[in-house]
């Protein structure tokens, strides 16, 4: 009995199978409301102004955004570490969770790898238009050619970045789509002879539900989590190494990759609890999302962050500690220097507000939690930022520092990467199945009758 | 800057009169950003951004005449620093290198123009400079050091270092930027995208961008051009080649000659240019050269040798009278 | 040659495993459960071997570490060796972010088209649903006759005493109607 | 009371040839101090040192299980409780280095000149004020952490495992901040010039992964010496086995992230820990810390039948405890015999003593509480846990 007080059950109000498919698939086949309309006409203009921001950046040169030839990033590569860090709570709860059993993951999971996916196209967006000659972006892959024995350099953390993000992109596309086969197949089950049942037939690969199948299936699952769990974490440790190869005082640090990762689940967990607060008010899915995952996202984020403000301690610590002189500028710069605002922004966001989670009160209040992950957004928008610039701007030669302002381009084109983002959300929400209903049903006894596991 | 000074010439018995009397400054109640390269390059580190560790670094360096003038002036050998890579990489022909007297450097900046015209690099305008975004391959650093009432100037040519182990080539995904087996730091512009991190990686932040189509069609312009110096186009990165059309057109001429690339052969166009002989360039693998007997020079030192990037450029330190603080001192 | 087949429906994971104790324990020839979600425990009730996927897996994975890491020392240190900041020719700690990717991909997409083959799932096939409603809230046995003794009768009683709310009899093959 | 039922003694043999064991170590020390006293003394600050992280790794095994609500290991969280005991020992060796051989760190010594921050964070009093306050802070957390298991036992009270949750959640960040901080202290500053910001992380890395081997060697033995016959099964194994596969992966991944960064990096300052290391026989000894850390247990854990049985599973979790051993040995020798090796007899034997001791002081705390918390609500499901 102690058992079932520790833990409540996954699933509120005693659902049944067919409770299940009907919430879940519901919402996709009505038309969508008022509500739904207005937040993607939102969303479809910022992605326009984006896309203007782009198109104009890509026709003029990169010197529409404010770079100069001290600091060579600033804005974009900012926006791509932060959504890169956005796409990493998806994997880490749809992998992660899943290979430690935890079945609470069960009501998220999908909407969070669909997060991962959109995030990473947004973050792959980046890495690409930030190039002086964009349209050169496919040199950084090793292709056969015409022109002798020309390769890349696999030596370049760049080139290391390439492969990763594609990797990571494909992967979890293929991990998604897995997931989504049976589901796939439940919705075409229920749809009315005509186009949609036809999109689905063919989306659903001929799923029928044999156990033969689902057993092999359970494997690939478990393989891909297997796969999925190392490859979240070496794609951001592959991002921090962007930065921490580099002989640049506040780059150079051994511990960029564990704290990017820390950093990464972070935010990332901020924002799926932001988006799922929203989705379980907006879609009624709020048996499914429940007072658990909001109090175990939320430990989450107090744990991640805490690792995060252990990290910037012992940046800080170690600086002063030791005995490189530009090393101790560097972090003296970021906390007294021109960019003060921005570093104290991104300790307040990231390291204090975070710590209220610890009072039960406030990570029950589904308002609380939900400003409080906005923060975090800020917070670590800004942390990206801070390692970036403020290391750039004043670096080994004073007669070189420089400022960092960015333009009215750059700015459209981070709100144009929410437009997308958001687009593309409120599309899934649409069309597809945003809770994984094989998944859900194979837990709804979970917890309800004390089953142990 | 950028203002058409002409309309206050005057011509004055057929030659042109540069004065003019009865100008008078007034208050325009205007502001206006000036675009001055000079300006941002003097900075210092903040009184209150000092690190325990040592508030000056050692960037431009100060001796004395006795101790310059220690040991027959030669310098003693030192231990070769420890590596973590096999040294698998030997120059066997040439290593240029260049060595800079700061001691003779009085920052006239003929230097740069020479450079600009040498290299065909673009001028890119007040707006650009504003944003800091010129091009020039060289730039002069100044330093000052002593009391602002009466400080000491310290005038330091800057320019590609053309370090053996470069930080911005091992980060190029593309191979755009690589060491040639001379010891220069090679760009190849039509193989660059523009990923810009060998610029961010750059310690000594001296490669240049090209961050919109700087050049063009401008027929009556473009007869300025050096025609053996590629134009670079929007996109792609730029940096001080130590006027390599000028070594490969020695060395071709070398061997038409059928003789080895003497000493002097190569003057780059900085070196060509300075007034007073601040600048060296040479063959450091010709023991006989005078880049590779400054080398050895008491003086010589390279900026930022710590990191062990193997800068390929020396300096000379500057000879004060007295030194405070004992026989050396870091500026910067 | 069609044989004679019983398809249980049930509503419930309990009944359907108790069901399909019952089949093992009378030697009945289970064709296949049909189920909308992974029943867990189902497959050592069933008896079903552990996949051998996680095999392909590896040797794909193996596969594709060896075949990059091979291809990254070669077009830098063989092919084409070009000085890059003095970096040694063998530079092995840098190739290893590129291999460790190569592997995971290699590995992840070879399970996931093995898993397509041997399922036999593909896009726009058509699927063969035993009951419409095995991909909602029903759960399927499907028995067949394995020989003479096959008692339409009793095995019927069967299903129902574990609790099947729906048993049709039907053929090898027969379509089931939509 | 019926928990005296679940006492269990060790057999007087075993302590017996336990300190006869402890003893070669001792003495090997003592013929070290003699020989080569530089080395006996960097050897008495490794065996301390591991000593200590093997307790801090029990005390931080408990700390997660609760922090997590991991019921799976309820039912052996008496082990990871009683490795505790080994903090106050280790703590002692570390205190007499540090008091009686300050030379061992040069700062210490007044070799080098220091000033700012450096010279304030390292000056003896306040090294000396630290280390006293990470024991502390260590052995009060743990120690309420165990009380409280250890009541439950007598009331079957839920509060003691709510407040222990509590306890254990404060425990993990302090616990991190703290073991950071000391590694930086008593490990790094050896060669106080060079600095390393992910070696809190390498330590802790080291320190879990070898803990959880401590922990399956313990369990394997105590499970087929009796007392856990019962408690223990092959499913607890495989979930040890996951962890020891998972952190030694863990800890190459640190490991490698710090190599490849100054390798990458290549300026003097930070490359010149590796090229001390990497240069003659250390060499060789640097691939086989690889090889042992990683290689070995991720191979041969990689099947999930290596993780199930118990003859595979322990032989991976004393080549981990090598591998750990060998890290030590690497990170802290090599500065203080410049390099140089010779046949280390005295590191040698001071590890198996120190084992030995680190088994006795495990007996000591495992004797003194019930071999599992009878009455900690988790322990059902613990009791019937299949993954």
């Amino acid at each position: 009995m102690a058992d079932v007080a520790l833990r409540p059950p996954l699933v509120a109000g005693h659902k049944r199978l067919a409770e299940v498919t009907e919430d879940i698939c519901r919402p996709m086949e009505r038309w969508p409301g008022l509500a739904w309309w207005a937040a993607f006409v939102v969303a479809f203009s910022m992605l326009m102004l984006g896309v203007t921001a782009v198109t104009y950046e890509i026709a003029t040169g990169i010197g529409t955004w404010g770079l100069n030839t001290t600091v060579g990033w600033a804005f974009g590569i900012t926006n791509f570490v932060f959504w890169i860090g956005i796409g990493h709570a998806g994997t880490l709860i749809s992998a992660i969770l899943f290979l430690f059993r935890q079945r609470w993951r069960t009501g998220v999971n999908r909407a969070a790898e669909a997060m991962t996916l959109f995030a990473v196209m947004c973050a792959g967006i980046f890495p690409v238009i930030h190039l002086g000659r964009p349209w050169f972006a496919y040199w950084i892959f090793p292709y056969p050619n015409f022109r002798g024995s020309l390769w890349m350099n696999y030596r370049s953390p760049l080139a290391w970045d390439a492969f990763a993000i594609s990797t990571y992109f494909i992967i979890s596309a293929t991990f998604w789509y897995v997931g989504l086969i049976p589901d796939l197949a439940t919705v075409r089950d229920r749809a009315n002879p005509g186009l949609r049942k036809k999109i689905f037939t063919i989306l659903s690969f001929g799923w029928d539900g044999g156990y033969k199948t689902w057993n092999r299936y359970e494997m690939v699952y478990l393989l891909l989590a297997g796969l999925c769990t190392p490859l979240v974490v070496s794609v951001h440790t592959i991002v921090s190494w962007d930065f921490a190869t580099a002989v640049i005082p506040g780059w150079h640090a051994t511990i960029f990759p564990p704290y990017f990762v820390a950093g990464a689940i972070f935010s990332g967990m901020a924002m799926v609890l932001t988006l799922m607060i929203i989705a379980r008010k907006v879609m009624g899915l709020e048996a499914y999302i429940n007072k658990r995952h909001l109090d175990v996202m939320s430990k989450l984020i107090i744990t991640t962050g805490s690792i995060v403000g252990l990290a910037y301690l012992t940046e800080f610590f170690t600086a002063q500690y030791g005995s490189n002189r530009y090393e101790q500028f560097v972090f003296l710069n970021r906390a007294r220097g021109p960019f003060a605002w921005a570093y104290w922004t991104m300790v307040s966001c990231n390291v204090l507000t975070p710590q209220i989670l610890w009072i039960r009160k406030i990570r029950n209040s589904w308002t609380l939690v939900f400003i409080i992950t906005i923060f975090v957004n800020i917070g670590m928008w800004f942390e990206r930022f801070v390692i970036i610039v403020t290391s750039l701007h004043r670096d080994y030669l004073p007669a070189s520092w420089a400022d960092y302002r960015p333009t009215s381009v750059e700015i459209a084109t981070l709100i144009g990467s929410f437009g997308l983002f958001f687009t593309l959300f409120l599309l899934f929400c649409r069309v597809l199945p945003v809770i994984a209903i094989a998944e859900i049903k194979g837990v709804l006894k979970h917890g309800v009758q004390g089953e142990a596991h | 800057m950028g203002v058409n000074a002409a309309p206050l010439l005057a011509l004055d018995h057929g030659a042109v009169r540069y004065f003019r009397a009865g100008a008078r400054l007034s208050k325009t109640g205007g502001h206006t950003a000036l675009a001055c390269t000079q300006e941002h390059q003097s900075l210092t580190v903040p009184e209150k951004l000092r690190p325990a560790a040592g508030a000056s670094r050692p960037i431009v360096r100060e001796t004395t005449l006795e101790a310059a003038r220690e040991n027959g002036g030669v310098r003693s050998k030192e231990p070769p620093v420890p590596e973590l890579w096999p040294p698998d990489h030997p120059f066997t022909t040439h290593h240029w290198a260049m060595v800079v007297d700061l001691n003779a450097c009085n920052g006239c900046a003929a230097c740069v123009v020479a450079c600009q015209a040498e290299n065909n690099i673009p001028v890119v305008g007040k707006d650009e400079m504003r944003r800091k975004r010129e091009m020039h391959w060289m730039r002069i650093d100044r330093y000052y050091s002593g009391s602002p009432e009466n400080p000491l100037v310290a005038h330091q040519p800057m320019f590609c270092q053309q370090c053996d182990n470069a930080p911005c080539e091992t980060v190029c995904p593309v191979l755009a930027t690589t060491h040639s087996d001379e010891g220069l730091n090679q760009m190849t512009y039509n193989r660059c995208i523009g990923t810009r991190y060998c610029a961010n990686n750059c310690p000594y932040k001296v490669r240049h961008f090209n961050w919109f189509e700087y050049s063009r069609e401008d027929r009556l312009a473009n007869l300025v051009l050096n025609p053996d110096v590629t134009v670079r186009s929007r996109g792609v990165m730029e940096k001080c080649t130590f006027c390599v059309q000028r070594i490969q057109d020695a060395k071709i001429e070398a061997k038409r000659k059928g003789r080895p690339v003497h000493d002097g052969d190569i003057r780059t166009a900085c070196q060509q240019t300075c007034p007073s002989k601040a600048i060296v360039f040479g063959d450091l693998n010709d023991k006989e050269s005078e880049v590779a007997r400054l080398m050895d020079n008491r003086r010589r030192y390279k900026v930022l040798e710590e990191i062990n990037v193997k800068p390929g450029v020396g300096y000379l330190k500057i000879v004060r009278p007295e030194v405070a603080g004992g026989e050396e001192k870091e500026n910067g | 040659m069609s044989q004679f087949q019983l398809l249980g429906v049930f509503e419930d994971e309990s009944a359907l495993i108790s069901a399909v104790k019952a089949a093992r324990q009378q030697r009945l020839r289970i064709v296949e459960v049909y189920t909308p979600y992974a029943v867990h425990g189902l497959e050592r009730v069933l008896g079903l071997r552990r996949s051998r996927l996680s095999l392909v897996c590896l040797i794909a994975g193996a596969t594709g570490a060896i075949v990059k890491l091979w291809f990254e020392f070669w077009t830098m240190a063989i092919d084409w060796p070009v000085n890059v900041g003095g970096k040694p020719w063998n530079s092995l700690p840098a190739f290893v972010p590129v291999t460790f990717e190569v592997m995971v991909l290699f590995a992840g997409l070879s399970s996931v088209a093995a898993l397509l083959i041997v399922a036999g799932l593909w896009p726009g096939k058509q699927p063969k649903l035993i009951h419409p409603r095995v991909t909602n809230d029903r759960l399927a046995l499907l028995l067949e006759e394995n020989d003479a003794a096959f008692d339409v009768g009793r095995v019927r009683r069967l299903l129902e005493d574990h609790g099947a709310v729906e048993v049709t009899e039907r053929l090898t093959g027969e379509e089931v109607p939509a | 009371m019926n928990h005296f039922e679940f006492k269990f003694r060790p057999s007087q043999s075993l302590i017996r040839r336990l300190w006869a064991l402890s003893g070669i170590g001792a003495l090997a020390w003592i013929a070290g101090l003699v020989a080569a006293p530089d080395r006996a003394w960097a050897s008495l600050l490794m065996v301390s040192f591991w000593l200590l992280s093997m307790g801090l790794a029990g005390g931080f095994f408990v700390a997660v299980l609760y922090a997590c609500g991991a019921g799976w290991a309820a039912a052996f969280r008496r082990v990871p409780e009683a490795m505790v005991a080994a903090v106050p020992a280790g703590a002692v060796g570390l205190l007499i280095v540090f008091l009686f051989h300050p030379e061992l760190y040069p700062w210490m010594a007044g070799h080098g000149e220091s000033s700012g921050f450096h010279a304030f964070w390292l000056n003896r009093p306040f090294f000396l004020a630290r280390a006293i306050l990470y024991f502390v802070i260590w052995l009060a957390f743990s120690g309420m952490l165990i009380r409280n298991s250890r009541r439950q036992d007598e009331d079957g009270d839920m509060a003691h495992t709510r407040r222990n949750i509590r306890i254990s959640a404060v425990y993990m960040f302090v616990f991190g901040l703290t073991y950071w901080l000391a590694s930086v202290d008593w490990i790094m500053s050896i060669e106080p010039e060079w600095t390393s910001t992910i070696f809190g992380m390498y330590h802790f890395s080291g320190m879990f992964v070898s803990g959880v081997a401590v922990t399956i060697l313990l369990l394997i033995w105590l499970k087929r010496s009796a007392p856990l016959r019962d408690f223990v099964n092959e499913e607890h194994l495989h979930d040890l086995g996951k962890l020891l596969f998972a952190f030694s992966t863990f800890w190459m991944y640190i490991f490698f992230s710090q190599y490849m960064l100054i390798w990458y990096a290549n300026m003097t300052e930070e490359s010149v820990y590796y090229i001390l290391r990497q240069s003659g026989a250390l060499g060789v000894l640097f691939i086989i810390n690889i090889v042992l850390n990683w290689g070995i247990p991720f191979l041969v854990l990689l099947p999930i039948g290596a993780k199930r049985t118990p003859a595979v599973l322990g032989a991976m979790a004393v080549v981990v405890l090598a591998g750990r051993w060998l890290d030590l040995y690497i990170m802290i020798l090599p500065p203080v015999t410049h390099g140089k090796m010779a046949l280390p007899w005295i590191e040698l034997c001071m590890m198996i003593g120190t084992m030995a001791l680190f088994v006795l002081a495990f007996l000591r705390w495992f004797v003194r509480a019930p071999q599992t918390p009878v009455r900690d609500p988790l322990l059902a499901q613990s009791l019937s846990y299949h993954s």
